[in-house]
């Protein structure tokens, strides 16, 4: 299995919680664990270039998307990152397809018609987005970050709202597109199987702090 | 009259229109700068913007003679380029521009300002340029706000009264539904009066309709 | 405007006040029918006209309602020398509200308590106040109708005001009273004495010389077009000449 | 001239600010039932209340002396109570509102419409009565786009000259900074109508700069 | 154990997806089950009064929500629902307390301290909600149904996003204040064991159809 460096080694303050993180390691997938509130979104916004540390380094695969003391802090448009976020956001004024396409600008990676297959997705192509299940609005989410040709996928706990049956052949589509197109990612995840399946690397977060690591 | 009306009416909404487009750029950059960006000074420049709605019209017509008429700055310069303004339409559409510019900047800076910096950013993250960002992500979804403001731009730009008969004066090629109205009251042709004050209350009904009906279909 | 040419004696622009508005459009009309030169008016306030010929407005000849801004204009060094000419006169009338007709009769009775609010134009802006704040003056009751006087932005403004009855009297000119149906007329303010109301005109330095201006001047006293401006009320001060012919 | 200065800044701060109060109530309303109601009859109202914008304001001067007058169904019902309006400081503060409400309901209906309904649903299901839900959620929602407008109907209050001049004259007790800069300009004393100009901008400038606080508290 | 009858028998059309349910059961707690897009959403919207039925009747515990052939459409203020939205939903101009408290004005059922401390929400009391995370928010929206004194809570998917751990303590909590309040309620979740632990009923959807009732 393919492996890329990470080094995610940064601190970041937001209110009255403070992020610290120290990790230098080799993976394909990193899943980040840990309670409610420990810091796991605010890592994968640190990584996307949408908060910015106090000090430190941020490098996925020899790319170097923050570092303090080089003065690098790539903007988020270039650091090429397939986020979907917890809160999915979806464009509410486009439609599924409209969603789904917005990031093809840059070059597609994975093919049209197998995301959208794969998702299940095809019937709601020309729908509304408000006018989606909850479920539905993360697959459009996931469609939308794969099709976006990432060099790292960002995935806050994609699946949370997605049923059982589902999540599984997802969860299968993921790992195939991590290593047929050689995109290494970054899981948060609540559910110990999920984690256990995707990651061979897991972060049990605390508070900001780094509880444990595993090498699965 | 009523071929005279016509003309009047058509060339009124012209003005409006035109008024109305050369107002969207430099409205809609000053709304999207007020509504993300603060920086020394903004206060002020905002204050400039909005003085057109808190001066009386005659005083803003005032200033905009005494900038581009021959002896003003603005006038000289034209004068080198060879552009004729004062008392042309091109003055119509500059005071109407002037007069409906405020309304479009506030109101489209409502609009932005409503807008969820996260779609911005999500956006941002799958590769959008700030100008793709801008059109296809903060516009459509300020479209509400952007619409009142040109929707108010426009009526402001219909209305317009003070500053255009200083700097256009109401001649044949310069009258509009506004001037044209002010001389029928000044000379008690009343029935020509009501006449032209129905013919600008249906152009503002029609707008009315237009701009919710756009709202409906975005 | 839009074809104005700088050389040709084939248009004019006439900056002209409002108030003249009505028998000046037709005069215009057949000024061009006889001389074919086209005539643009330009119609507002007389002080407007004025602030627009100071900033450098191109107008060929001026004619205000009021003496006031055609000197503004000549102090400016706008005005082509000897061709000021007073053109025309009016006559300032107190009208009432059609229904309110016996309450005012004579200028003593606007002093009484049956007339609440009097309205003038701002003297400060429209000549046609300055002339009722002087007759009232001369009359004596300037000081008891004082705190009932209020003043307006134009003349049309005063008779608006009567029309509505949101006054009791007011002071306008004599051509206003084509205007009007649900005032007035009460007295005239006799001429006798009193300073009398002028409209001037004049040529503009920026008509360059062209005759068509001087022309247009003159034409303005021809017995044809005499008879359009009495027919509207002004009385006629300006002596036509034939040489325009 | 100093004092008088102060003097008609003053009263027309005070009447600009008591404009802006009385727009409010019908104003929201208004933008409310534009936003989230549709009936019948609907884009007429609302041409109604556009009214004053796309008109010119002389225009809509003559209205109200006729409907505030003798003769008008306004006047009537004054005299009735016994209250003078016409040519006193309440026909100041007439004008104002009625040429500021347009923009008002406008930019405040562009906030209504920005606000997600789902927030309004979930508080009904929460027992909030319509008028809760309206000040603690739709309002609060709203206010960009709410503050957008009461700046806007404010200024434009501030600038109004035409209708104000119209129904109120220019008298001791009635002369606003606006209605003040006209006659200056008039009679050519253009460094008390620069000193003038300047106070209104002045004004206009507290007002941004309040407005901005007020967004960034909120 | 304490039951109450639920009469969830109506037809609502939504674009082209139609839900059809015919149920009449006595449970203290019902669960709806079925993969994504299956109309479980749209039932508890349904109940909540935010979305209409065709035809049918709406009824738990003898007090009848939605019935067409009476003409009964209790507006959603007099439902007396305790709903914790799929989307959250917080209101983010206020607090988390003033969300908390904000359905509280109709009368105080479950104490406010022990609703505070056992979602842990005492930290975040004074904290803007769109500073807080994923899971954070989700406790909110729970802690604010239970402070509006309902009838019924309408619970969808309440605990997507929070931790194993606190998932436990506040399934036990929910349990507790049912059985104690006498509140019943319906509850959407895609894990099995939760559904399995807090209801007496379920009910399995697919494609807005009834597929299966379990009674547990
Ligand atoms: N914008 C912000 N300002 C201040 N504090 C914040 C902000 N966003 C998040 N926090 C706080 O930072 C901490 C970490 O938040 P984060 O969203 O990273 O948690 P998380 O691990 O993703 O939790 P969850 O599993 O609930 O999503 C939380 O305590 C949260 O309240
Ligand atoms: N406003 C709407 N207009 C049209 N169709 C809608 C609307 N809302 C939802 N739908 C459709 O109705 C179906 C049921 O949606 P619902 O939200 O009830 O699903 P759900 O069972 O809650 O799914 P999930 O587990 O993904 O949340 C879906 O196919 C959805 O696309
Ligand atoms: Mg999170
Ligand atoms: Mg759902």
């Amino acid at each position: 299995m393919f492996t890329v460096p990470f080094v995610l080694d940064f601190v970041l303050q937001q209110g009255e919680f403070t992020l610290q993180i120290h990790e230098r390691f080799e993976a394909s997938s990193v899943s980040l664990c840990g309670p409610s509130g420990s810091g796991k979104t605010t890592i994968l916004d640190a990584i996307a270039g949408l908060r910015h540390p106090e000090d430190g380094r941020i490098e996925i695969a020899n790319r170097v998307l923050f570092d303090r003391s080089l003065g690098t802090d790539l903007p988020p448009r270039s650091r090429r990152v397939g986020y979907v976020p917890q809160d999915v956001s979806l464009f509410p004024h486009m439609s599924v397809l409209g969603n789904v396409m917005y990031g093809t600008a840059r070059g597609s990676p994975a093919p049209l018609e197998s995301v959208i297959k794969l998702l299940e997705i095809e019937p709601l192509a020309g729908r509304r987005v408000n006018e989606l299940s909850g479920g539905e609005r993360q697959r459009v989410a996931i469609a939308r970050a794969l099709m976006s040709s990432p060099d790292v996928l960002l995935l806050d706990e994609p699946l949370a709202a997605v049923d059982i049956k589902r999540r599984e052949r997802i969860l299968l589509y993921i790992q195939q597109v991590r290593d047929e197109l050689l995109v290494p990612m970054v899981y948060v995840s609540h559910a110990a199987d999920e984690v256990r399946r995707i990651a061979d690397r897991v972060i049990e977060l605390d508070s900001g702090r780094v509880m444990a690591t595993q090498v699965e | 009259m009523p071929g005279d009306l016509v003309d009047v009416t058509l060339f009124s909404v012209a003005m409006a229109g035109l008024s109305t487009v050369l107002m969207l750029v430099p409205g809609l950059a000053l709304a999207w700068l007020f509504a993300r960006h603060t920086f020394p000074g903004q206060s002020v420049l905002e204050t400039v913007v909005s003085l057109p709605l808190v001066l009386p019209p005659v005083a803003i017509g005032l200033i905009l003679l005494r900038f581009l008429g021959r002896y003003g700055p603005g006038g000289q310069l034209l004068d080198e380029i060879g552009v004729d303004v004062i008392f042309t339409w091109k003055a119509v559409v500059v005071a109407m521009t002037v007069m409906g510019l405020p309304l479009l900047v506030r109101s489209a800076r409502a609009g932005f300002e409503h807008v969820d910096r996260r779609y911005e950013q999500i956006a941002e993250t799958l590769g959008a340029s700030p100008v793709r960002i801008f059109l296809t992500i903060s516009l459509p979804l300020a479209a509400r706000g952007v619409l009142a403001g040109v929707v108010l731009g426009f009526s402001r730009a219909l209305g317009e009264f003070g500053a255009t008969i200083m700097i256009a004066g109401s001649l044949p090629g310069t009258r509009t539904l506004s001037t044209a109205i002010y001389t029928s009251t000044q000379t008690g042709r009343d029935t020509e009066a009501t006449i032209m004050l129905l013919t600008a209350a249906s152009i503002a009904f029609v707008a009315v309709f237009v701009s919710n009906r756009l709202a409906t279909v975005e | 405007a839009e074809s104005r040419s700088d050389s040709a004696d084939d248009y004019l622009l006439v900056s002209a006040a409002v108030s003249l508005s009505g028998p000046l459009e037709i005069v215009a009309g057949e000024f061009e029918q006889m001389f074919g030169t086209r005539v643009e008016l330009n119609f507002a306030g007389s002080n407007t006209l004025a602030t627009q010929l100071i900033a450098g407005v191109e107008a060929d000849v001026f004619l205000s309602a009021d003496e006031r801004q055609m000197t503004r204009v000549e102090t400016a060094g706008l005005v082509e020398a000897s061709t000021r000419t007073d053109l025309f006169s009016n006559q300032l009338v107190v009208v009432v509200p059609t229904d309110r007709m016996g309450v005012v009769s004579n200028v003593s009775d606007l002093s009484t308590s049956r007339v609440g609010r009097i309205a003038i134009g701002d003297p400060d802006a429209v000549p046609a106040g300055v002339y009722a704040r002087r007759y009232l003056q001369f009359a004596g009751v300037w000081e008891s109708v004082r705190s009932k006087v209020v003043l307006t932005r134009d003349v049309r403004a005063v008779l608006a005001a009567v029309e509505t009855g949101n006054v009791d009297a007011g002071f306008v000119y004599r051509t206003d009273l084509a205007l009007v149906d649900r005032a007035t007329m009460v007295f005239a303010v006799p001429t006798v004495g009193r300073p009398e109301i002028r409209y001037p005109g004049a040529v503009l330095t920026l008509a360059r010389g062209r005759p068509a201006a001087r022309r247009f001047l003159d034409f303005l006293g021809e017995p044809v077009t005499r008879r359009i401006f009495e027919t509207a009320g002004f009385i006629v001060l300006a002596r036509g000449t034939d040489h325009a012919r």
